[in-house]
């Protein structure tokens, strides 16, 4: 963007000795923390990983117990979601104020949408006594018919280790969650400043870092939606 | 001090004055200090919690050798000599040995070895410090409280389900540290490999630079996985559920898992910062390039690669298949050898120098000898059938104590004292620092020697009592560790003293040939008054004379 | 890590290891969201057709692939310097590290004693 | 100097009552202590190595003897030498620490067979003929023993420190040691893994008799009842002899000579059964249907302890044929003891 190094930006730090340097020193040092981000998610995904293969009949019995469409929709929110930043990233670059604080907008309202989403499925799970601690029930993994559904029934032993399943499940959507609503949080920040034109006169690095962090939890989402929704329709017998 | 052996070389006392202008005198007030984004003053401000912290943590094993002075349980209950090992362990690893050399001499120099006015975040780093005060605050609420008996490592379920002392408090602390040692990591790498002066290539780069380089990595990659354990540790703890409870299906060596997968790299974040002070001051006082400098900058990358393939050492006997123990076994040979280079490299170094004998030079002799006392009775633990009989012992205390405290903390002081007259421009007292490092060194093979015989003996590792025929050792070792309580507490009166009374050191009291001499003491806060162009290689003390030749001739 | 010297060029004294910036175009990112739309579209077909041990195999690849994809436009890595895309991998290999070392454990459990 | 005799006596004596090496009173105690000794050589030797060359480098080249430094880059010769011999001699340790490995934790077929469960803060030890120890062992010497160990609540560690002995004994998981003490004597027990407050109480006495003594001991200090037959009683009383009947309808598969033989499951896969897989069985039965029976079988996770689960182990074990079983189901509709058959007390 900025052919011309010696024009010093009010965002420019003294100790860089140049706006790219400064720039693309943030891109690394955000890439890093994105590392610890993968490590910190990754024990989780290894826990997943170790209990799915020991109890593989209650993970895909509690896996029938989520929903297909609305994880489904969720993902599209997600993509979405992406898309609009990866739009408002281009937009300041471009230096279009109007544009980029509609995509972080369109950006938020989506990230908010999936929120509510994994409200009502948080909630149904309440309901059911799904959530894992001591109101944990187990008849329906047990007596399936009873409650209207085809699933082949769990021995007792088998039904128990449901638990570990909506244990990893709520850990993982949680923590993904979590970092959503700092995302969203993060948004607004950005949105409030977008609009008074702070990123509209080449400093796009705040866009751009916060970009990074927004698709790397689009990206864990992307295995945590096959991973928890997808892949245990089909018992193997 | 006679000109024949030592090199420190300070101005006319006389008519030698402190610089008008330095990072400590830029600005005035709490506040300034306290919202700077100044590597330096961060520094001083880690330096400062660091010692308050080490105190805590050298009390607790002060109370702990004395309790073990006797073989019966006489000076305080069970369960609070279980708190007092649970608090020496947490502070020693996460408040002290973990940030003792990065946040401190580190974020002090790093910047300025490489030529650069600033870390790349100033404000992170600040955050980083932030954080660890809150850590350790939330540390010591768990220890007013009434303290928590888990041990340092949390083992699973006793953590989980058969306590109820704080857990929840010191893991939420513990956390965080971990965070602030995430940000002091990632600030090393991005600094290291972005913010370099002009000229300033990877091969010119002091080895305190690669240590650093590799000890972050470990801090960025390893410590989130320890996040995520202490995380599910809570969950398990909170809702009595989870995965590491075999009654409800979970898996207790998954937690050993995840928690070593961190753990084990920790210590290597605990020993390459020290390793690199010693590449520093072993050249310095000997006036000779490292000896074989790329082998050691290698090794350091080596010991980071390796360190994360060999966390299951920690669990030979805990259940580990087989073929598992084999493989991590012989990983942990491997990861030996690097640390062999270094030592042989050090040694040769001193080849062919001209050596003299200040205080850092005495710490980084007692750091050879210790540390390859203790690396090769790692060799020890590491080799499998060995490990049956020593694990858990006092052996393993003694092991690590010789890694930690006679290779880390010997480091940590001889970084310290090089660094003295750059930090605060004045020097410290030559002969009573000598003999803090001969007390330190005398007192520290007092503590820990015995050890590795009761250890043998099969004393085992957090006993509270003992039988009667290990007293003689004990005691031993509990003489020993007065003598080095007195070592370190020398130090701490000495370097305030200097302060104000110690002579001005000059800019590069050692001749040394790092940016940081090169610049006046105290620094200023830009460091360098223009960006310097880094045309020599590391350790070129050459060039140094050169340099100090052509200086003398303008002047005169 | 250790190879990152060799892709400094000890020339560009004020920004090592640096990549021209380069700004992707919306048009680059539309076609990307529509990849990312069709592929979970078929992940989510693929999961009602039963495929045996397939079927986690697919969800993962394509799983993998909508990631890479994320990364490589979305994340801009295909246009960052090797540096990036580096220390990009780095992660992903510690994480593989984490899973396989441990796994050979689990797995070599079932082995039996001796 | 002059020293009060009674002071004198009391260090003589206490010097004298202090040990500084472990004695040596199992198979494997020669084989640990070669090892030992020779990384001590390899210490000692390393050490006095980097110690010479310190000292005699710093007397050589100190600054008043040798002004000026010769600037040396390095040598590649030198560093080949120091990777190589190193990790030549960290091998043998390798391979001599793992050869020992197995030695200790391979246990012989013929070992005799006694059960620890760990507790917070106790050890209680369970021989098969139904004697019970607390944080004692008795066992014969010139006799292999293998432990079969499991904990009840978190994590312990059974040490014989002069056995060179050490094993994790975790909860949820049966792990086992096994050792043939070779001298008579009493030896410490301790549990090396924090466990909690009273970690450092967890301590105990072996005992290490003539095999004469033993078998006297054994015969003194039974409770009249073997494991097995106590697990006989529980497996009446929880009835699992109903389904495990050994009758060609039953609705679990029979019992009898199942141990030790290779079982076809459900899954399609094929397992050794071993005292492990009773327990895991046991507890969660659903991932151990043998082929051609239903998973109906219900979990008896937390419903018996530990103890319980070996008797229970331990009488299946045992079980060579169907009879007792149907005798008891025809007979004793009830919660009552099986008759006792003396030689049973036997281990």
């Amino acid at each position: 963007m900025h052919e011309d190094h010696h024009e010093v930006l009010p965002q420019h730090l003294h100790h860089f000795a140049t706006e790219e340097q400064q720039r693309e020193t943030g891109t690394f040092g955000m890439w890093l923390f994105l590392l610890t981000e993968i490590m910190f998610f990754g024990g989780l995904f290894f826990a997943y990983l170790l209990f799915r293969n020991w109890y593989y009949d209650a993970f895909v019995a509690a896996s029938n117990q989520l929903s297909i469409p609305l994880g489904a929709f969720n993902t599209v929110m997600l993509i979405s979601s992406g898309f609009c930043m990866a739009v408002g990233v281009w937009a300041a670059e471009v230096r279009k104020q109007s544009l980029l604080v509609i995509m972080l907008i369109l950006t938020t309202f989506f990230g908010l949408v999936f929120i509510g989403v994994k409200y009502v499925e948080y909630k149904e799970k309440w309901e059911l006594h799904h959530i894992p601690g001591a109101h944990f029930d187990v008849s329906q993994f047990e007596n399936p018919a009873a409650y209207g559904l085809k699933e082949k029934p769990l021995a007792p032993d088998m039904a128990e280790k449901t638990q570990v399943f909506f244990f990893l499940y709520f850990a993982m959507t949680g923590m993904h969650a979590l970092h959503m609503i700092i995302g969203v949080g993060l948004l607004v920040w950005l949105i409030l400043r977008a609009r008074r034109g702070a990123f509209s006169s080449g400093y796009v690095a705040p866009i751009e870092n916060f970009g990074l962090y927004w698709h790397f939890v689009d990206i864990v989402w992307l295995f945590l939606f096959p991973l928890l929704y997808l892949i245990n329709r089909h018992p193997l017998h | 001090m006679s000109e024949s052996n030592t090199i420190l070389k300070l101005p006319d006392q006389r008519t030698a004055t402190m610089p008008k202008r330095h990072y400590i005198n830029n600005e005035d007030g709490l506040l300034s200090w306290l919202l700077t984004g100044d590597h330096k003053r961060i520094a001083m401000l880690y330096l400062m919690s660091i010692t308050v912290f080490f105190f805590i943590g050298g009390a607790f094993a002060g109370l702990i050798r004395l309790e073990l002075l006797t073989p019966q349980p006489d000076l305080v209950s069970s369960d609070t000599y279980n708190k007092l090992f649970t608090m020496h362990g947490i502070i020693m690893v996460f408040l002290f040995l973990v940030p003792s050399v990065p946040a401190t001499i580190g974020n002090f120099l790093i910047p300025i070895m490489v030529g650069a006015k600033d870390l790349a975040f100033p404000k992170i780093n600040l955050l980083s410090w932030y954080l660890y005060v809150i850590a350790g605050i939330t540390i010591l609420t768990a220890l007013v409280l009434g303290g928590v008996d888990t041990g340092w490592t949390f083992t699973t379920p006793l953590s989980t389900h058969y306590l109820n002392t704080h857990v929840l408090t010191t893991a939420v602390g513990v956390f965080i540290a971990g965070f602030s040692s995430i940000f002091t990591g990632l600030n090393f790498i991005v600094t290291i490999h972005r913010m370099r002066a002009p000229g300033m290539t990877w091969f010119r780069m002091p080895l305190f630079c690669w240590a650093h380089y590799a000890a972050s990595i470990l801090m960025v990659l390893g410590t989130p996985v320890l996040a995520i354990t202490l995380v599910l540790v809570a969950l398990e703890r909170v809702f009595g559920i989870g995965v590491f409870d075999p009654t409800k299906g979970g898996d207790p060596i998954l937690f050993q898992h995840l928690f070593w997968f961190y753990s084990h790299p920790a210590v290597y974040i605990m020993i390459l910062p020290g390793m690199g002070v010693i590449s520093e001051v072993i050249s310095t006082f000997s006036r000779k390039r490292v000896f074989g400098y790329t082998a050691v900058a290698f090794s350091s990358v080596a010991i980071a690669l390796f360190g994360f393939f060999v966390w299951a050492h920690h669990m030979f006997i805990m259940g580990v298949s087989n073929y598992s123990a084999l493989v991590f076994s012989l990983l942990t040979m491997l990861v030996a050898v690097p640390s062999a280079i270094k030592i042989f490299n050090w040694t040769f170094t001193l080849q062919k120098g001209s050596i003299t004998f200040e205080t850092p030079m005495l710490y980084a002799f007692g750091f050879m000898g210790l540390f390859t006392i203790g690396g090769l009775t790692g060799v020890f633990l590491g080799a499998l059938g060995m490990d049956i009989q020593l694990t858990e012992t006092y052996f393993i205390v003694a092991h690590f104590h010789f890694v930690m405290v006679g290779g880390m903390l010997m480091a940590f002081l001889a970084g310290v004292h090089f660094w003295w007259p750059k930090m605060t421009g004045r020097m410290y007292p030559e002969s009573l620092s000598k003999l803090a490092a001969v007390t330190t060194f005398i007192g520290f093979n007092l503590t820990f020697l015995p050890q590795f015989i009761v250890g043998y003996l099969g004393m085992p590792r957090r006993y509270h009592s003992y039988p009667a025929e290990y007293q003689v050792l004990n005691v031993l070792s509990t003489a020993g560790a007065t003598v080095l309580g007195v070592g370190y507490m020398l130090p701490v009166l000495y370097l305030a003293w200097s302060l104000k009374y110690g002579a001005i050191a000059g800019n590069n009291p050692w001749q040394a040939t790092g940016l940081e001499w090169q610049i006046q003491s105290p620094p200023l806060t830009p460091n360098f008054i223009e960006t310097p162009i880094v045309d020599y290689e590391a350790y070129d003390y050459e060039w140094l004379a050169r340099k100090t030749e052509q200086e003398v001739t303008t002047v005169g | 890590m250790s190879e990152h010297h060799e892709y400094h060029d000890p020339a560009n004294v004020t920004n090592p290891e640096h990549a021209e910036h380069h700004i992707v175009t919306p048009l680059q990112y539309s076609f990307v969201f529509l990849t990312l739309l069709v592929f979970t579209g078929v992940t989510v077909g693929a999961a009602y057709v039963e495929l045996g041990v397939l079927n986690p195999i697919i969800a993962l690849a394509i799983a993998s692939f909508k990631a890479v994809v994320v990364i490589l436009f979305f994340m801009h890595v295909k246009y960052q310097s090797r540096l990036i895309k580096i220390t990009v991998g780095a992660g992903f290999f510690t994480f593989l590290a984490l899973v396989t070392m441990t796994l050979l454990d689990y797995i070599s459990r079932a082995w039996g004693l001796w | 100097m002059h020293i009060s005799p009674v002071l004198w006596q009391f260090l003589v004596k206490w010097l004298n009552a202090s040990a500084l090496f472990p004695r040596e009173a199992s198979t494997i105690a020669p084989y640990m202590d070669a090892l030992y000794f020779f990384l001590l050589a390899m210490t000692v030797v390393g050490m006095a190595l980097v110690g010479a060359l310190i000292l005699g480098f710093s007397i050589r080249y100190r600054k008043a003897r040798n002004p000026v430094a010769t600037q040396v880059e390095g040598s590649t010769l030198l560093e080949a030498t120091w990777t190589i011999i190193p990790l030549a001699l960290f091998l043998v340790c390798f391979v001599w620490g793992a050869l020992l490995y197995f030695r200790i934790y391979n246990p012989p077929t013929n070992a005799m067979n006694i059960y620890i469960v760990g507790k917070q803060w106790m050890w209680k030890a369970e021989h098969p003929g139904g004697q019970h120890e607390i944080n004692a062992l008795h066992v014969p010497i010139g006799r292999p023993v293998q432990l079969t160990m499991i904990s009840q609540d978190v994590f312990h560690s059974y040490s014989i420190p002069d056995f060179r002995v050490k094993r994790e004994v975790i909860p949820g998981r049966y792990t086992t040691v096994w050792f043939q003490a070779t001298d008579v004597g009493t030896y410490h027990l301790f549990c090396t893994q924090y466990c909690g407050t009273a970690h450092s109480a967890m301590i105990g006495e072996i005992t290490a008799m003539t095999p004469d003594d033993y078998d006297k001991w054994t015969r003194d200090s039974t409770s009249g009842m073997s494991l097995a037959q106590n697990g006989e009683r529980l497996f009446a009383s929880m009835g699992c002899n109903a389904c495990h009947s050994g009758n060609a309808a039953a609705r679990g598969p029979s019992l009898a000579g199942v141990y030790g033989s290779k079982l076809q499951l459900n899954d399609g896969s094929q397992v050794q059964v071993t005292d492990a897989y009773l327990r895991d069985a046991i507890l969660n039965p659903s991932q151990h249907i043998t082929a051609g029976y239903a998973p109906i079988m219900p979990t008896y996770q937390g419903q018996i302890s530990e103890d319980g689960l070996i008797d229970l182990v331990e009488y299946i074990k045992n079980m060579q044929t169907n009879y007792r079983v149907q005798q008891t189901l025809t007979t004793a509709q009830s919660n009552q003891a099986a008759p006792v058959t003396p030689e049973m007390v036997k281990p």
